[in-house]
Formats: structure tokens, sequence, C-alpha cells
């Protein structure tokens, strides 16, 4: 099945060193859109590129096209902070990102592409009393669900990170809770992981092709879609197309429970190995780590109003280096290198819709707010299930758009963040 | 029984330079319809704006235009300058509310020359007279604390922050000072 | 040392004031207005860094911020440690220490270079391809290795003691660059009476004016251009424009804010002990006029990254500014005028100038004429076919190239390479503003077309190179950015509408000046079989071959390639690299550049302190610290505090030698048996007054209000209109029109917001207004069968039973002081809570206390009250309910006024879901051994020894041990929980698996007789 | 860091705002009458608009006042304000060249 991937390997690298590395081909190919396809992805960053791969390897559901607008792991996927966890509290929320970490375990091997999930440890900061009631909350919860998260006072977190400052600050450290198999990836090599291992099981990825609209049958079914490079026919299609979900959803006429916000993220100069894990504060809003290159990654908030511009506000980047110097104030004389914004899609509870639709055919994996990174390889894996068989593969299938309706809601944020 | 009603303890303060606090005051949030504007103005025989950010100063009363039905009117306190019961009579008829936030806040003034640039460390308005006028006022921040902000004289601002927030508030002008420079 | 490579005069500093300085430990003397890098050049060190990847030797490429290899870190002392600054930015002070980076043991000698080596085998992107096998050796093997070779600098590793200042600004116009350009812009704004800052990133203002030579200096206005600079400047002072240099415009957000970043200590030898080392300004500008230059391109041949091998304004800028000697023997390589002037200067300060290697097929005439009289050698057609020189270049091998066929190939001995591609517009901020870029092919630059902002262009900046039109350039816009400015009628920085204009064409520069100025992008040509890395990105050592590599691979978009080959990524981001990564690429896709596209450009241009972000906010301004008026007393009487949002609260009171068990074991004793004195006036306030008050909150709380007698309160439940409960409170009748609703402490501002959102755009006809008071009173809660006696003897009103029952209010005084006085409990005892004046809390309190001495009191925190209401099973919002909890489900459901025919939240409770049996239900769980106390958040199991994963049926919100009832108590959210009284569950515990019994949530005084006492 | 147009103050910085979501959702009264799926509409469904965006905010450091406002959501540029009591002006033509 493999046969047209080039392998890579320490060994292939120096081969094709001996020869000015001139032996590669194309990592995927760029081909031109066919007539017709038996399901179609729109939107090609990790999560859509993993699922095409999984309907292609797993579900052997014949020729799979993905449609990406600009270039694929342009938005979200390469926009991101790039933290790996699953310590979330409902059981619904934990199944589907340890799903994913699991995956992430394996991804580098299975897709023959250096992925760096580096499990570096996820130490996620408890400031006040409630904070301790809710991560310890997690813990326990964890715990039952099989997800590793373990509680470890003050002392414990700093030497864990050194760096970090647990007394001399506004909020004191009074605890953490730890989840050791949480880490970092990179995130330009999940897209084009994924991207060569499903080219060469047949996936026509086709970038710079922005889709236009969405064709139906008289029975209301998906018949398939227009797009900047003409009209594509197909029976399935399958939606993730992150902060633009909204607009591609509308136009089959399906209204979402989402709204756009900006998200940035920044990074400072590189500097020697100084920051041992994953550091996150949600009372104070600090989210750190340092990249193998030595940039420290650290993720700001949203921006209040809803926005397609990719770009958020200055005093956002700021708040957030305000609570990374609180905690870590030798960091102070570092410098922001870079800062950029994504758009997330955020559902009223803060968790994904993976699901069918009231369109027969048409299928949606969107509403990952900030969290859509760690999920890539789990949530790509359910979709293709659900696109491939029409219907949810038992981890998703809490994560429909009904459950808004009934009030099932999966609600993260609620769960942990209402002070008293 | 004791007798506490000249115990009245602000909370305790360390302003900095170009930073004072002024004594407490009789304070009233005003809140109603034109015909409230109207009856205050006459019961107080005091200017209430009606022009949005004004503030209307009368020896030791003033009524600051917050919001186009809202007032907050001072009075030093002690004296009878508050003249509430006289404006409690006037606006019976009226739909309106009247409430005592005499407490609820504490007043700075901030002055001197370099006034409008140690407030330009935290507050995101135009302070140039030109934009900002003497006897304008509004609410607006500093920092992270909501204040309402008055523009007394040339270099002379009033400012009421709610009490809590004083501290964090001189400690911050303290602070922004080092760098006005 | 001697400075050897310093002239003898000429340039902007000051030779007789000598700076004595270390460079890895090496003592050098500099003078005044160095920079770190003029006084290695001065002391003839070329040596400056070590590159990323292959750590080969590098020197200075430029001479400004664009500088992508001369990192240094600078030590002031242990904590004022800065990595990864440019030599070329940082300012020459008495006893500044310098530090190489990213090298080991040495620079000379750094180990590091054996990647050099191995480049063959780690192209770009290696990591992605190996490192696989075996899976765990990523994480404790590959991994730490790569990340201990990559970074650059080291981190300080000492809190930074200094100080960020921050300030907001407005003008008419904002000038971002002091040029010829920017100079010409604010002094015609200014003159057109407009409010005018101008920045510049440089430690003088006057940009390119600074660098220019005495040999051919540019008169303007009749006068010498640096009497014109200084003149100007003075002018521009005494007109009240703000002038800010080391003023780096690093970031254009949306509606004209520019953020700017001043530094304003890092070049003093001893900065004053309290002055802000830098300041961020926010400036809201009208208009913005951008006069931010152009950068020169390097070439891109082989083996051009050797140390001496430089751009050539930056050797002008060397000589004609610092008085430096960037070597002995030259040879140019240029495909751009400018160069040749850099020559000709060089040639006069006495260095020989071996030749000149024109790109080009031919040099300009006048160019020519120049050159011939100066005796300098001119190969036209030229390549470079590679360079030598280990630390330092010392010697260039060129040819002419031909359709691949080399002629005349020739290598000239030379400590000094000067090259010049051209020079590239800096269109950083007009790009991050959102203004849309075009390539111009006269200019063979991407030049600003479409406006995203109230912003103009002017100078080089948009492609207008020769000085006098540059200075008209930046008088036009200047004049023009006022007259926008201050038009009448003008209102505020976004009057709404006339955006995505496009930008007035500059005026048409002469043939020369475009054709001077164009230059080249992309790689020199080379015959087939070129040996020797190119470099595109110097910091990041991308090759052509790497950039070749991902077109292979078949990366096709610029972003990609960006971010597969990092070019562009590294910390000058891309400022001489990305033109000439696009050509390349170009090239080898057949691709023309305006195709290709252009990766976007980001905040900040160049790096910027997190310091300055963080501004003041650390510590107790991090977040303002909220304090109540009894606070002083709770300190001076031991109390440990605790945050609660921004508040501080007293959680404990401890004796000497209590922790906070034993503390919290005898205050609820106290309060049980005899009374305590807590201070609640964090609890949210909100005085909701108006005819229509009582309509309003029926329609806000589940509870029926209208039966609600004035002097009576009640216990009231607020949802969301998804039905969750979201806050609670006791609410009081003041008034028929008036009512004194208290909320949580953190629920106190969202509380507010959300009724103000419902009554000015759901129910604007409503009369009724909202006013906080939460801060208008101090709230002194005094609990316990003393109470009465306790307060009695204080106030002049009836506290009698018969008076005052349970849930009542009166209004009265407490010792003259007028006094709002509640009957209510959270305790379970008799209670009362004293409001009054909150700058009369401290006094009243210290009154009450007095007066309960006689009564057993003692004061109590937070803890014992979490404690005490535990026992009576109340709940905490936030902490039993966390967002997904109905009022059924909290046990909640009498406080739903069932005939009420709406109310926040009402319709939601129909859903499916909300109604099922099995919902998480509130109960009390005792422990089988009641010695056990539960974690607080502790899963609740059906079996024991549950297999992992198990769905729990329910999660513990509140567990304390209860001295009262000797015993531990818990509440809990138990999935049917109501059903399940006496059964017993299990709850994992790190010790083991507890079994507990499901119980009333009530454990104290279930019938309330204490309360009604 | 916005600029924002209060109908009552004039142009003010965004930290003294506060958003509110998409504008012109009346909460339907009374609520019991509606099905579930009207109710769920009312409480989650948002355009979440690419382009012309009406949309609320309240000058809450400010005034006090709620407001509407007309946003472009793909420039984040305000293309007009007005009073809660003001019908939303028709969103401009696709392009304003």
């Amino acid at each position: 099945m493999r046969a047209t991937m080039q392998p890579f390997s320490a060994l292939s690298l120096l081969k094709r060193g001996l020869s000015g590395q001139r032996g590669w081909a194309a990592q995927w190919r760029s081909p031109e859109p066919k007539a017709a396809y038996d399901a179609v992805i729109v939107g090609g960053g990790g999560h859509g590129l993993g699922a095409a791969y999984y309907l292609a390897s797993e579900h052997a559901l014949g020729s799979i096209a993905v449609l990406e607008k600009g270039w694929i792991g342009g938005g979200n996927t390469g926009r991101n902070t790039t933290v790996i966890r699953s310590n979330y509290l409902f059981d619904e929320s934990a199944a589907l990102y340890d799903h994913s970490v699991k995956l992430w375990e394996g991804l580098s091997q299975t897709l023959n592409y250096n992925v760096m999930f580096s499990q570096r440890g996820v130490l996620m900061l408890a400031h006040t009393v409630h904070d301790m009631q809710v991560s310890k909350r997690h813990v326990h919860a964890n715990r039952a669900a099989g997800v590793d998260n373990e509680w470890l006072t003050p002392e414990e977190a700093k030497a864990f990170c050194p760096p970090l400052n647990i007394g001399d600050v506004r909020y004191p450290v009074l605890g953490a809770a730890l989840q050791r198999r949480g880490g970092t990836a990179r995130h330009d090599a999940v897209a084009w992981g994924y991207a060569r291992a499903a080219d060469a099981l047949g996936v026509d990825i086709i970038e710079n092709c922005a889709v236009t609209g969405i064709r139906r049958n008289t029975d209301g079914s998906v018949a398939g879609v227009e797009t900047t490079r003409g009209p594509i026919s197909t029976r399935r299609v399958g939606v993730s197309a992150a902060g633009h979900s909204s607009v591609v959803m509308k136009m089959a006429g399906v209204e979402l429970p989402l709204e756009s916000y900006p998200l940035q993220a920044l990074v400072s100069e590189p500097v020697k190995p100084v920051f041992p894990c994953v550091v996150m504060s949600n009372t104070i809003h600090a989210y750190i780590s340092q990249s193998d290159k030595g940039e420290l990654v650290i993720g700001a908030g949203t921006d209040a109003y809803t926005t397609y511009t990719q770009r958020g506000g200055l005093h956002i980047s700021s708040h957030a280096l305000e609570a990374v110097c609180e905690l870590f104030p030798m960091f102070r004389r570092l410098r922001m290198l870079r800062n950029w914004g994504g758009i997330v899609d955020v559902t009223p509870d803060r968790s994904p819709i993976i699901a069918r639709t009231p369109v027969p055919g048409l299928y949606v994996n969107c509403g990952w707010g900030t969290g859509g990174f760690k999920a890539t390889p789990g949530a790509a894996h359910v979709f293709a299930w659900t696109i491939a068989r029409d219907e949810p593969h038992p981890i998703n299938a809490p994560f429909t758009l009904e459950r808004f309706r009934d009030g099932n809601l999966i609600d993260e944020a609620a769960a942990a963040a209402v002070a008293h | 029984m004791r007798d506490l009603t000249q115990a009245r303890r602000g909370p305790l303060l360390k302003p900095g330079a170009l930073v004072k606090t002024l004594p407490p005051a009789t304070r009233f949030i005003l809140r109603g319809g034109p015909a409230v504007r109207a009856a205050a103005e006459q019961a107080l025989a005091l200017e209430v704006p009606a022009s949005p950010c004004r503030a209307a100063l009368d020896g030791e009363r003033a009524a600051l235009w917050l919001g186009p039905d809202e007032w907050l009117l001072l009075a030093s306190e002690g004296s009878a300058a508050s003249r509430a019961p006289a404006l409690s009579a006037a606006l019976q008829a009226l739909p309106h509310s009247l409430v005592d936030i005499s407490h609820r806040q504490i007043a700075l003034a901030v002055e001197g020359p370099a006034a409008e640039t140690l407030l330009a460390a935290g507050c995101p308005l135009d302070l140039d007279a030109r934009a900002f006028p003497i006897g304008m006022c509004t609410r607006t921040v500093l920092g992270k604390a909501e204040i309402v902000l008055w523009r007394t004289g040339t270099e002379a601002f009033r400012i009421e922050v709610w009490r809590s927030f004083a501290g964090y508030l001189c400690a911050f002008l303290a602070e922004a000072a080092h760098g006005i420079g | 040392m001697t400075q050897g490579f310093r002239t003898v005069s000429g340039g902007r500093i000051d030779r007789a004031r000598v700076l004595r300085f270390s460079f890895d430990g090496h003592a050098y003397a500099g003078v005044a207005g160095d920079t770190l890098a003029s006084a290695l050049l001065a002391n003839g060190v070329h040596l400056l860094g070590r590159s990323f990847k292959y750590h080969r030797p590098r020197g200075l490429l430029a001479a400004g911020s664009e500088e992508p290899s001369a990192l240094v870190a600078v030590r002031r002392d242990a904590a004022r440690y800065t990595p990864n600054l440019r030599a070329t930015q940082v300012e020459l002070y008495e006893g500044l220490e310098a530090h190489s980076q990213n090298r080991w043991p040495s620079l000379a000698l750094d180990f590091g270079a054996v990647n050099d080596l191995l480049s063959p085998f780690i192209p770009a992107g290696f990591y992605y391809k190996t490192f696989m096998w075996p899976r765990r050796a990523w994480r404790w093997l590959y991994e730490p290795r790569i990340r201990a070779a990559a970074g650059l600098g080291r981190a300080p590793t000492q809190p930074d003691p200094d100080r960020y200042a921050s300030r907001y600004a407005h003008c008419d116009v904002l000038v971002v660059g002091a040029g010829p350009a920017g100079l010409a812009a604010a002094a015609a704004a200014v003159g057109a009476g407009a409010r005018v800052i101008l920045c510049d990133e440089q430690n003088e203002l006057g940009g390119s004016l600074l660098s220019d030579s005495s040999r051919a200096a540019p008169v303007i206005d009749g006068r010498p251009a640096a009497r014109w600079l200084d003149d100007t400047l003075a002018d521009l002072a005494a007109r009240q424009v703000t002038l800010l240099p080391r003023t780096t415009a690093f970031g254009y957000f949306p509606h004209n804010l520019v953020a700017l970043n001043e530094r304003l200590t890092d070049h003093l030898a001893i900065p004053a002990a309290l002055a802000p080392r830098e300041r961020q300004w926010q400036v809201r500008a009208r208009e913005v006029v951008l006069a931010t230059g152009a950068i020169e391109r390097p070439l891109v041949f082989p083996g051009n990254d050797r140390p001496g091998i430089m751009l050539a304004a930056a050797a002008r800028t060397w000589l004609n500014r610092y008085g430096v000697l960037p070597g002995t023997r030259a040879v140019v390589v240029t495909a751009s005028d400018a160069a040749y002037e850099a020559a000709l200067d060089l040639q006069q300060a006495g260095l020989a100038i071996a030749m000149i290697a024109e790109v080009r097929d031919a040099v300009p005439a006048g160019l020519a004429d120049l050159t011939r009289a100066a005796g300098i050698p001119v190969l036209t057609g030229a390549t470079v076919l590679g360079t030598s020189g280990r630390r330092r270049v010392q010697a260039i091998r060129l040819a002419r190239i031909r359709h691949g066929a080399v002629s005349e190939p020739k290598t000239l001995r030379c400590d000094l390479v000067l090259m010049s591609g051209g020079f590239t517009p800096s269109v950083h901020l007009f790009s991050q503003s959102r203004g849309t870029l075009a390539w111009d092919d006269a200019v063979q630059a991407f030049l600003p077309a479409v406006l995203a902002e109230r912003a103009r262009s002017a100078g080089a900046c948009r492609g207008v190179f020769e000085l006098a039109r540059v200075r008209s350039d930046g008088a036009a816009a200047g004049a023009a950015a006022a007259r926008e400015a201050t038009a009448p009628g003008r209102e505020g920085v976004c009057p709404a509408g006339a955006l995505g204009r496009s930008v007035a064409a500059a005026a048409a520069g002469s043939a020369e000046e475009l054709a001077g100025a164009r230059g080249f992008a992309g790689a020199l040509p080379q015959p087939q079989r070129a040996r020797g890395k190119a470099f595109v990105d110097w910091q990041n050592d991308v090759t052509t071959r790497d950039l070749a590599l991902a077109t292979r691979e078949g990366f096709r978009s610029i972003e990609h390639i960006k971010r597969y080959t990092t070019t562009g990524m590294a910390t000058d981001q891309g400022k001489t690299s990305n033109l000439n990564a696009l050509g390349v690429v170009s090239g080898t896709l057949g691709k023309a550049i305006p195709d290709m596209g252009l990766t976007t450009f980001r905040m900040p241009y160049t790096p910027v302190t997190f310091g300055s972000f963080a501004g003041s906010a650390r510590g107790d301004l991090f977040d303002p610290v909220r304090t109540t008026p009894m606070h002083s007393w709770a300190v001076k009487n031991g109390a440990v505090f605790e945050d609660v949002g921004l508040w501080k609260r007293a959680r404990h009171f401890p004796c000497p030698g209590e922790d906070l068990h034993r503390a919290v074991n005898r205050e609820c004793l106290t309060v049980r048996n005899a009374c305590g004195i807590f201070d609640a006036s964090t609890l949210g306030k909100i005085e909701v007054v108006g005819k229509d008050a009582v309509t309003f909150m029926n329609r806000l709380y589940t509870n029926a209000w209208s039966s609600l007698a004035v002097g009576r309160c009640r216990y009231g439940v607020l949802l969301r209109d998804d039905g969750f409960v979201y806050d609670d409170g006791v609410v009081a009748r003041m008034a028929e029109d008036r009512f004194h609703v208290t909320t949580t402490t953190g629920g106190a501002p969202r509380v507010l917001a959300l009724m103000e959102d419902y009554l000015q755009t759901e129910w604007p006809d409503l009369g009724v207004w909202l006013t906080s008071t939460t801060e208008q009173w101090a709230v002194i809660a005094v609990q316990g069968p003393t109470a009465r006696p306790v307060l009695e003897s204080l106030v002049d009103i009836d506290m009698s039973a018969a008076a005052m029952p349970h849930m009542s209010v009166a209004v009265g005084h407490i010792c003259g002081v007028p006094m709002r006085l509640f009957r209510v409990s959270f305790s379970g005892e008799l209670g009362f809570e004293v409001n009054v004046p909150a700058d009369f809390g401290a006094a009243v309190w210290e009154a009450i206390s007095e007066a309960g001495q006689a009564h057993g009191i003692t004061p109590y925190g937070t803890e014992t009250m979490h404690v005490l209401r535990a026992e009576k099973g109340y709940i905490i919002v936030g902490q039993d309910t966390d967002g997904t909890v109905t009022p059924e489900d909290a046990g909640l459901g009498w406080a739903i006024g069932k005939n009420k025919p709406d109310f926040l939240g009402k319709r939601s409770l129909q859903r499916p879901a909300m109604t099922s049996a099995d919902r998480r239900q509130l109960v009390g769980l005792l422990t089988v051994d009641p010695a056990t106390v539960l974690d607080e958040g502790a899963q609740v199991m059906l079996e024991p020894a549950a297999p992992v994963p198990t769905r729990p049926i329910g999660h513990v919100t509140s567990s304390y041990y209860s001295a009262t009832l000797g015993r531990s108590i818990a509440l809990a959210l138990i999935g049917g929980g109501r059903s399940r009284s006496g059964q017993t569950l299990y709850v994992p515990m790190p010790q083991g698996d507890v079994p507990v019994q499901v119980a009333s949530p009530v454990f104290y005084d279930p019938k309330g007789e204490r309360l009604n006492a | 860091m916005l600029l924002i147009q209060c109908p009552y103050c004039g142009e003010r910085p965004e930290p003294e705002f506060v958003y509110g979501g998409q504008a012109h959702i009346a909460r339907p009264q009374p609520s019991a009458e509606l099905s579930d799926q009207e109710w769920t509409n009312f409480l989650y469904r948002r355009n979440n608009t690419r382009g012309a965006h009406a949309e609320r905010w309240r000058h809450t450091h400010g005034c006090g006042r709620f407001f509407n406002a007309l946003r472009d959501t793909t420039t984040d540029h305000f293309l007009a304000t007005y009073k809660l009591s003001e019908p939303p002006p028709r969103p401009p033509a696709e392009s304003a060249e």
C-alpha cells in the first residue's frame, strides 16, 4: 500500500546525503481535481487531512479529495501552541482527547513522519482554594476514566518546573495537576505527515481550491461541491474548516451554534533549554512551553468579539505576557519574536461537534475552540468513521448538534470557570 | 451606647507624587429621565448636566453626567450641601432612583504639570486639554481599575474610585510616577 | 588594546571619550557614539558569532536592526543578563560586558562546527525524516540533544529587577522613521498645525543622513546635510513635536494604533535607580506617515557568509558614522548603484578597492566615469564563484558567466567584501496594518498598494530613493496627513467609510534612479556543479540548496517553503533574506516573484522585551488587591487570607500553635455554642429601585417576589436563560419600589451586568434602575446563640424574635451609625448581618467584638463559614454547582415560583435532558469511617474496586470535618441521588475505596430550630 | 484595541466596552410557548457573519449603555453604531472602493 511513498529514515537521509539530497520526490502530489470523488473533505488542516488518511487507510472508501482554499496546514494547525493533553473533566471529553493522545503516541511511526510528539508533561496550576477543588475534581475524574493525572504540591510543582515562581506572586501557586503523558508536537509536521501518507494512499490533496457552494439532490442530500476550480460530484462531504465552518455550512443551509474568535499566540527568541514542560494557568491565563527550536511558545486568550481577521488586540498579548512574567519573572528580559492570530470556532459549551447534519451526506467536525490541535488524530479518526459508516463512532456519539436542543451539553467551560 | 458617628475611617492609602487623597464626601447616584434631571436641577439649585461627559461645579457641590440617565451628585461632607431631603421630596412623584453611595468610593486629586502624563500611563483616553477640557468627566479605566475621571483644572484631575480599588490605584500611580520622565 | 581601525577624524563619535568594554572576557576600548559592533570593528574584531545550525563563523552583515548574525549577550549583573542582542544596536557604555553565544568552548574554537561537515546529511527538515526509531528514544535521546543544540543565547536565570513603563499617547500625525522622508513629513505636519510624534529606532534621529560621507555630502536647503539635520531637529523640538529616538514602532494594530518600544537606559553605564528600562507607547494617531526606509539586500553566492563580507551600506555606515575602517582591501560585488558610493568613500579613507564586480552587464555611465577617475577596476556581468578564509574572508573568486559557462575566473585577495543587491523597501508596518502590497516592476519590489488604515508611506519604503524626491515625498505626506487629521468636521480617529483607498502613486523617479536601486533578487548565476553554501538566511543557515530541496519535495506555497526550511523565521524575521528566498524559489519553480505571493509580516518589527508588555503589572499590581474596611483589623488579629477573585478574604484566625483545621474546629464550635463575627463585606450588593422593581425581580429570579413584604428577606436563585444556576443570595425588600439584592462575592459584577443586559435590551420599558452598593456597605455577620445579646446593647431597634423574625430586615442605627440590619443566617444559628456605611465598618466591627467578649465571641473566616453552611446543607454556587446544575439538581426546587409565567431559564428547564430522573442531584454523604474526610472532587462509584475506566455516578462537591458533629460530612452530586438515600456507594481515594452512605444534605438541626430561636 | 463610537460618548477605546454578541435577537416571551428547537435557536444559533455583522456592545466603563454596531468582521472596521432604539442601518454594498 505504501509502495508510492519514499521511506523516511536516518539511512535514507545518509544515502541521499551522499548525492546532495537530490533523490527526494514530492511529499504529496499536486493533482488537478477530478470530476467526482467518493468523499470530499473540505479543509486541509490536520483534522481534514487526517480524516482523509483514515478514510483511505481504515475504511477503503475509494477516491477521496481534500480541498484546501489556501495551503495545507495554514489555518489553526499552523497557528497554535501545540499543547497536547487529555485531562478533561467530563468522561465524554476525556475519552475523545485520550483517544487522540493514544494515536499521538504512535503517530510518527504510523505516518513515517517525525511529528516530534514530546511527552514533557502538562502542569495545570491552581492558585486559589476554588482552583484546587476544580483541579482535584479533574484528577479524580481522570483517574476513574483511565487518564493519567496527578496532584502535586507547590514544592513538587516547582521541582517539576524549576523556573516556576510559586510564592512571591499575586496569586501564589497552591498546587498543580500534572498529566505526564501530555506535551507538545511539531504542528506543521502533523499536516505534512498526514498529507504525505494520505497522498500515498491515493488521496488527492488540492490546494488553492475554495469551496463556493454545496450542491444538493432533490431529496436534499449532498450531490457535490462547487469550487473555485470547478464543480466536483460526491455523495459525502466532510467539513473540517475550523473558524470558517459557519460559512461553509451555510452553503448547505445548516446553521451552527458557532462563533469565531481571534486567538493569539506568540514566541520568544530562541534560547537554550530552560523550560522542561508545559505550564498552564487558567486562572491568570498563562500558557507556556519551549519548542524544540528553543522558542518559548506562549498562548494568549481570545479577544472578546467575533472576527475573521486572524488578528487580535495588543492588550490580549500583553495580558498573556503579564501572566508569564508574573509566574516566571526571569523571562521579563526575553523578547517577543513573533505574534500571530488564528480564528477559533467556539460552541456554547466549548466542546466540539463531530456529527452528521440534517443534510444527508454532509458531516461536520468543528467547534474546537482553542483545543483543536491536541485532538487532531483522534477527531480525524472518529470523523472518518462517521463519514464512512454514516453513523458516529461511540467516542464522538455524544458530540452531536442536537445536544444543544436537548440540553445534553458537555460543558467543560462552565465546569471549570465558575468562580465563587 | 457608644457613639461612633465620628469614627469614619477610609482605606489606608499611600498616594505617590502628584496624587493626594481628598476628604470624604456625600455622594448620590441619581437615575431617571429628563424630567428627573430638571426636577433635580431645581431642587438642588445646581446645574445637572444634560450634555454627555460634562460636570457642573458650584462651590462645594457638583453634578457629573455619567450616562444619559445617570448622574453622580457630590457634596462636601457634613454640610447640608447635598440637600438630599429636598431632592428626595422633589423627585417623589417621578420614576427615578436615588442611592446613597457616599462610602462606595473615595476621591483622589492628580495635580501638576505632569498630571496628564501620569494618567496616560494607564488611561487610554486622550487627555490633552483640546480633547478632554476642564469640566469634562467620564467613567473610564486606569490600569486595571474603573474610575470616574473629571478634569477640574488645566493641570488638575479628580478621580473617583471604588474604595477597594483605591489602594491599587495609588500604588499604580506611584509606580507610574517613576516612568514619566 | 588600540583601536587600530579607527579613522583619525570624521563620524558622529567623540574620540576624546574613551569607553572600556569587554567581549568574551577580552578588554577593548571604544569611544562615545560607538555601538558594540563599531567598537569591535575598530579593534579589528570581525568574528562576532556562530550561526544557528552549522556553527559557521559569522561577522557583521549589516549595521542596523536587520543584522542577522552578530547576536551577543550583555551582562550588567547576575539578574540583568540579556541574550540575543544585535551588536549593531548595543550602544557602548563604560564597562559594558558582552559575550558571544551558541559556541563551545569558545567563539574561535567551536565544536559545534562539526555540523558544518555533517551538513550534507542534515538538510532542511531533516528532523522530520529521522529520529523515529526506536520510538522511546525520541523523548530520552534524540529530543534532548536536538534541544541542546538549538536555541541561541541563554535565558536569564534570575528575576528581572528592572522597571518597564507604559504610556498611551494621541496625536494628529505619527511619523515612523526619522530619515530624510520622516523629518520632512514631521516638519510639514507640524507646520500645518498638527500634533506630531516622530520616532526612530536608532539612537540618533536622521536615518540615512547619519551615514553620509563628507566626500559627497548632500546639500539640503543650502546647508550641508549634517547642519540641516541639527537645525531641523532643533526646530521640531521647539515646535513641540514629540521626538523619540531609540524607539521602534513594532506593531500596527486596528484603528491606527501603533505600538512603540522606547529603550531608556540600556545605553547608560549607570542608569538611575528607579528609572524604567523601557517604555511601551500605544499611540493612537489620526494619521500615520510611514517613512521606514529600505534595507539593502545581500547577494546570494557560495561562501557569502564569512566574517568580512558585508552589505555595502553597512560599510559606509561604519566609515562615515563611526569612523571605522572595516578592512584594508575590499572587493565590491554589486547589482545596484549605491555600492559605488561605498567604494569611493572607502577608497578615499585609505582602503584599497581591488575590484568592483558588477553583476549587471554594464556600469551606469556616471559611475563608470567616477570609477575610472578613481582607478578602480570594474568587472561587469560578474558572478562570485566562492570565497575563502576561516574566521575572516581572505579571498574571493570572481568570474563572468554566460549560460552556465564560466569565463575569466580570477581570485582576488581581500579582507573585506561589500555586496549590494539593491534595496528592499521596509513595508513591514504597512503590511501589518493589513494594507495590500503589489509588486512594482520598475522598482522590482513589493510596494504599498491599497490602504487598510489611515496611513501613508513616504520615501524609500515606497520605492522613492533619490534624496530630493524622498524629501518632497515626505513633505507631501506630512502635509496631507496634517490636512486630513485637522480637517474641519473630522471626528475622531476612525470616521466611518472611505477605506480601501489605493495609495497615491509617487512621482515617477528618473530611469537612472530606478535602475540604480532595482538590484537583484535570488542567487547569482553559478556553473552546473557549484561548490560551497550560498546563504539566503544567515541566522537560520538556510542555503539555496535547502530551498531547492523544499521545492523538490513538493512544497510550492512560499509559506510552506518558509516553514519547511525556516527561511525568514529567525530573529531578524527575514529582513535581509525574504526577497532573495522568493527570488531563488521563483527561479526554481519558473514562476514570477509576484505570482509567488509574500509571507505575512507579523508583529513585532524587531524583537520586543516581554517586560515592556507586562509593564508595571507584577505582584500587587498584577491584579488589584481588593480589601474590605475591616482588613486591617484582620491583619492585626493574625488572619490567614485567601484569594477570592480580586479580594483578600480572611480564611481563618489561628490562635498561636493552631493549624487550619484546629482553628476551624475551634471557630465552628464557638459559633455553634456562643457567637462568631464574620466579615461578609465582599458579597455583591445591588440596589434595585423603581416602580417596576418587583416586576423586574420576578422576571429575573426564579422566586416569586410579589408576595415579599417590605421588611422581609428571601433567598433568591438566579439562572441564566440556559437554565443553570448562575448566582444566589438574600434579597431584602426595603420599600415597595426598592430591593437590596445580594450576590455571591465573585458574582457581583456579572450579575449586575446580566441585570443591565436584560433591563436595557429586553425590557427597556421597565422603570427600574440598578446601582451597585457592594462597596457602600461594610457587612458584619454576627452568628450564634448569643448573637442577639451581643448586638442588642449597640443598636436602637427591637431585635426580639417577634420584632425581627428570621429573614427580616430593619433600618436603624448601631452606635449612632446608620445601619441596615438583616436577620439572616448562613450558619444555621441565630444570625444577623449588620450593614453599615463602609467607612464605619472597622469601628463598628471593633465595637461588636468588644461587646461580644462577654458572650464568648470569636472572629471566624471563610473556611469556618463553609463548614457551618455545609453542616446545614446550604450550597455555595460555584462549588456545589458548576454551571451544569439546575435548581432541582441542587435541591432548590422550592425556590422556583411555579406559577410565574416566565423567569430567566424557565423554558430551558423543560428540555428533555433537564428533567431526566438520573440527573446528578445534591445529597449528603457520610463516610462509614467518621474520621475519613473525602477529597473535594473525588468521584463516586456504585461498586467498590471498579475497573478503570468506569463511569462515576457522581462527585463530591464539599467535604469537611465537622467538629460539631464529631465526624466528617460531605455534599455530593449523585446521579438520581435523592432516590438513593441510605445506599452505600464507594469513593476511590488515594488510600483506597472509601465506603459512604447517601444521606440528607442537611446534617445539622434539620428542623431549623436554632435558626428561628 | 479597537476604537468604538459610543452613540452617547463618542469615540472611545475598547477597554471601556464589553462585547455583547449578535444583535437583534429578541428574547421570545413568554418563553413557555416555544418549541425546543425555537428556544434553542434563541439560546445558541448565531449568524457568525463574515462581513457586516450586527452586534451589541456595552459602554460598561463609560456611560453604561448598551448599543448596537455594524462591524465588518473581515476588517474589524465599524460601519456604524446606533442606539438600541434605532433601526439597523443597511449594510453598505459589497465593496466600498
